[in-house]
């Protein structure tokens, strides 16, 4: 994937974030403050627009310029932790031109090291982590079977989406959401429904780049 | 959604448009979101600031000036502010000696302020920080976010700041405030959630006669759904809470804060309540507040928050404070 | 109905346990309903009284004190005080000089007043009597009760009591009390009814979009139903009509007040559209207060009072008061 | 009537006010501050017990202690006005121990002229007064005609109730209800919906002492 395959990317994200704001904000009301959706549209918002006045060369220049805008545009627990998870990604990419499913696969798992660095979450506290985890380990997977990036991103988006409705029954211990106890379970968790969101628009950032004819 | 705004967008920028035309002892920088002391900075202070998410009003910007806060960043509505803002407040009121960051313990603020912390030692200004979690409806834990905090942020504003005020270094404002934050303890009750413009309907819904037990200030559900009771009742709850934290005795810093919605009235009857639980376990209401000082937007519901004072900070809570929701001896 | 309260019988009474656990520089007279300053009266000074309806707070118990009010007297929720409670006020604050009597324009607190003054009178005390009438939202007429009387009390209170403070005779603080009056306009908005706990539940119900113009301090509805628009526009209703009553210009005493239930976020965002208002008109917001200064329990909405101000109402507005509500100078 | 009659009216006002508390106070939440109910039940409960406490001995003394306790303790407009109503009407009677319908039809007379003076209120403000007025002329023809008190007290009763319906359609001019201008029209008047109250319990009350048997 090169250059042009990540700022569509974070356009996706971009698309999808605005046309699931209100899902993610009542998440966020069910067990955070209700901004969650507010938060992530108003940054990648704002990744969308710095991308558009300096559009980086490089892959990894694309991300770590997302990454620092949402750090300086979002706030919340979200900003600083999406922030950096673009941030080392961006920085694993280095300068390379383009990027196969593997290379994604570990800088997405430097991105995942970050959160984790800086939120301390552990698989299952019912955070983003949650489902950014399963989905690297998916896309891992299906780089190592060397298989066409869309299945790749296709099975990265189901292990997501599963993940993040695996956080429904949990109990958070990390996050605004943890303050409530065992009242947090029922619910999903809206940091692991905006990794969805974004983990997703891989593929339709993809089906983008490469229309399919007939 | 009824409410007095122009935009849902411009609801941050607006109010502080206000806030400037009405209070000109401030210095607010709209674009950057900062409300700065006129005078700030003062060669020698040390530079308090603190931030947080905007609609707990008064708290921070109606804490700045002479005494206590040197700049607030208020965030968008719940939302802490970015680094960008506070480097730039922390930068804008060093007057060499230093900045003190105070922080209220939720994810979002301590990531921040952290990333702001590093950044602006990278401008060469020196920064501690004091963490603010007072809220004793939140069990602490090593495996969860830990306590939240709350009313117990204007305290240590109040009492830190005198100190700065008075020309002590950093690391002893940084002390005194960590010692107001040890010796603070809060508990909250909704009556009814909040709205906020973004969201346009009530962060949740309440039955007509129950209640929200152990909230925090962002209008999120409490510990527990109760059913209402007489408001004697319902300050035994939250003082129990306190007591079994941090047991009540000798004089104490009271705070009957409103959460945005609570008529005064109410917060008075509270008040009595309070007063009469500590005369009940020997402590005396030695300082106090009573309205609207942390809030969650219009929610209506009341929080306590005590302090055990000691001579010092008794001293400090009493020293002169001259900003638009804090004022004596000036 | 959910308020923080023990009985609704008891509701003036706990309030008043409230404030006296609350501020010591006050006496509380619990059995008559009336709120001292501690030290009332002093001799050669003369004293102001004033009283309404409870349900205003902090109008006007929070007024009490150095600068200001010797006492007021709350009377039960939205309904004036009764004669002999003025008259208890009355004769406790007499320190020689006279007593001012400080009273909202309702046929009620009119008549109660009256009734008190001609009482005290017979008790040997001069008194004399401000009515305040300032809300342009009715018309005055012969044929009506006349302009009601809301914030405008709260700059009678300051100015007059000021004045007092100096040791100026009753005639002087009387004059004074009236051209402030004279000099003050009111109107006022509701985006949502209160709930008396007698009543239980709202005086008035209020679609989603509706809004009510020109509303009292009473919870009533006002002169109009309309649809909800931005708070520049709402501005723009309230401001055109003081403007049309006695035009706006030069130097501006300004209050955005609060019903009680509106977060002072938007009572910031309201007054900056007011500030921009007056200097549309070419007037100035020279002095300013922005919160919740005479309320009607649990109502969102707002009011905004304007006087303008002379030299010496200026003068007497900056010097310094001491009350649970307004302080500065102290 | 004799001062037993006269302890019983006021025993009679004083449930018929409990009763219709809620009643007075929607009356009073639509046009006015949604007190009316809560301000005569707690003067009518005084009235009740300042008459157990000391009772006085002659219908004018019982009319004027009434008055008095009105005054000192409703506060609001209707206060001083039933307060000085009642007041008025005891001065009227002087120190006679038994009083003849058309006397208390003069009395009653004194008590108006009372409200007037004190509220400024002419026929038609929506007020009390129109509700008071037709009540006493009534009861005037009826003494003048010589018929039973029950008679006149039922007439009266009749008029009242027809002149608060009648205050329906006006437009407020006086009291709390006249800052609504004419949004005040279409609601009935709180004070003159208790003076029917008041006015009705003179039937209650000679019910009372005379109980008619089978
Ligand atoms: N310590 C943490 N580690 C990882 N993710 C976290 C942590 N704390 C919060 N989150 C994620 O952030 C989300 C909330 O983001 P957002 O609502 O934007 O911020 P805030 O909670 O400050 O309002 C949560 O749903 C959770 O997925
Ligand atoms: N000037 C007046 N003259 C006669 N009656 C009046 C006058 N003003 C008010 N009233 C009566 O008083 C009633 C309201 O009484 P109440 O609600 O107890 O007092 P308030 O209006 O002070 O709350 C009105 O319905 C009206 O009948
Ligand atoms: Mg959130
Ligand atoms: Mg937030
Ligand atoms: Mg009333
Ligand atoms: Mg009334």
């Amino acid at each position: 994937m090169d250059t042009r395959f990540f700022v569509t990317w974070m356009e996706e994200i971009t698309t999808a974030v605005h046309a699931g704001r209100d899902r993610l904000t009542r998440l966020d009301a069910a067990i955070g403050d209700a901004d969650h959706g507010a938060n992530l549209d108003r940054g990648f918002t704002a990744v969308a627009e710095a991308l558009a006045a300096r559009p980086p060369g490089t892959p990894g220049a694309v991300l770590v310029l997302a990454g620092t805008t949402l750090i300086r545009k979002v706030g919340g627990a979200s900003g600083p932790l999406y922030g950096t998870a673009f941030r080392e990604m961006g920085r694993a990419l280095g300068e390379a031109p383009d990027v196969p499913v593997a290379a994604l696969a570990s800088a997405l798992e430097a991105g995942l090291a970050g959160v984790r660095r800086l939120g301390g979450a552990e698989d299952g506290d019912k955070t983003m982590v949650d489902a950014l985890a399963p989905a690297i380990r998916a896309l891992a997977r299906c780089a190592g079977e060397g298989g066409e990036p869309e299945e790749a991103f296709a099975a990265a988006a189901a292990a997501a989406e599963e993940g993040a409705k695996a956080t429904v029954p949990l109990v958070a211990r990390k996050g605004r959401a943890s303050y409530l106890g065992p009242r947090s379970a029922g619910h999903e968790d809206p940091g692991a429904a905006s990794t969805v969101l974004i983990v997703g628009a891989l593929g339709t950032a993809a089906a983008r780049r490469r229309p399919r004819t007939g | 959604m009824k409410k007095l705004i122009n935009d849902v967008g411009s609801v941050v920028t607006d109010t502080l448009r206000g806030v400037a035309a009405a209070h000109p002892s401030l210095r607010v920088d709209i674009e950057n979101k900062i409300i700065f002391r006129r005078d700030a900075p003062r060669p020698g202070k040390v530079g308090l600031v603190s931030g947080g998410g905007s609609g707990h009003e008064p708290l921070h910007g109606g804490y700045v000036g002479y005494g206590m806060l040197d700049a607030a960043c208020p965030g968008e509505i719940f939302t802490c502010p970015v680094p960008d803002q506070i480097v730039e407040a922390t930068t804008g009121v060093n007057g060499g000696a230093g900045v003190l960051h105070i922080v209220k313990n939720y994810t979002g603020d301590v990531l921040n302020f952290e990333m702001a912390a590093e950044l602006s030692g990278d401008e060469g200004v020196e920064v501690m920080g004091v963490l603010v979690d007072d809220d004793v409806a939140v069990r602490d834990s090593l495996y969860t976010a830990g306590r939240r905090g709350t009313g117990a942020a204007l305290f240590v504003e109040k009492i830190a700041g005198a100190l700065a005020e008075s020309g002590a270094p950093l690391a002893e404002v940084a002390r005194v405030g960590r010692e107001v934050n040890a010796r603070s303890r809060s508990f909250g009750v909704a009556l009814t959630a909040c709205t906020t413009p973004a969201a346009g309907m009530p962060t949740f819904e309440l039955g007509g006669a129950e209640i929200e037990l152990g909230i925090g200030i962002h209008g999120e559900p409490g510990r527990a759904r109760a059913p209402h009771r007489k408001a004697r009742e319902l300050v035994r709850v939250a003082m129990d809470a306190i007591d079994d934290d941090l047991p009540l005795s000798g004089e104490t810093l009271v705070m009957v804060n409103g959460m945005g919605g609570t008529p005064l009235m109410e917060l008075y009857i509270v008040f009595a309540e309070v007063a009469a639980y500590l005369e009940e376990k020997g402590a005396t209401a030695a300082r106090r507040l009573v309205g609207d000082y942390v809030t969650s937007l219009d929610m209506q519901g009341f929080s306590v928050t005590t302090c055990a004072l000691t001579d010092e900070l008794a001293r400090l809570w009493d020293a002169p404070v001259e900003t638009p929701a804090l004022r004596w001896g000036r």
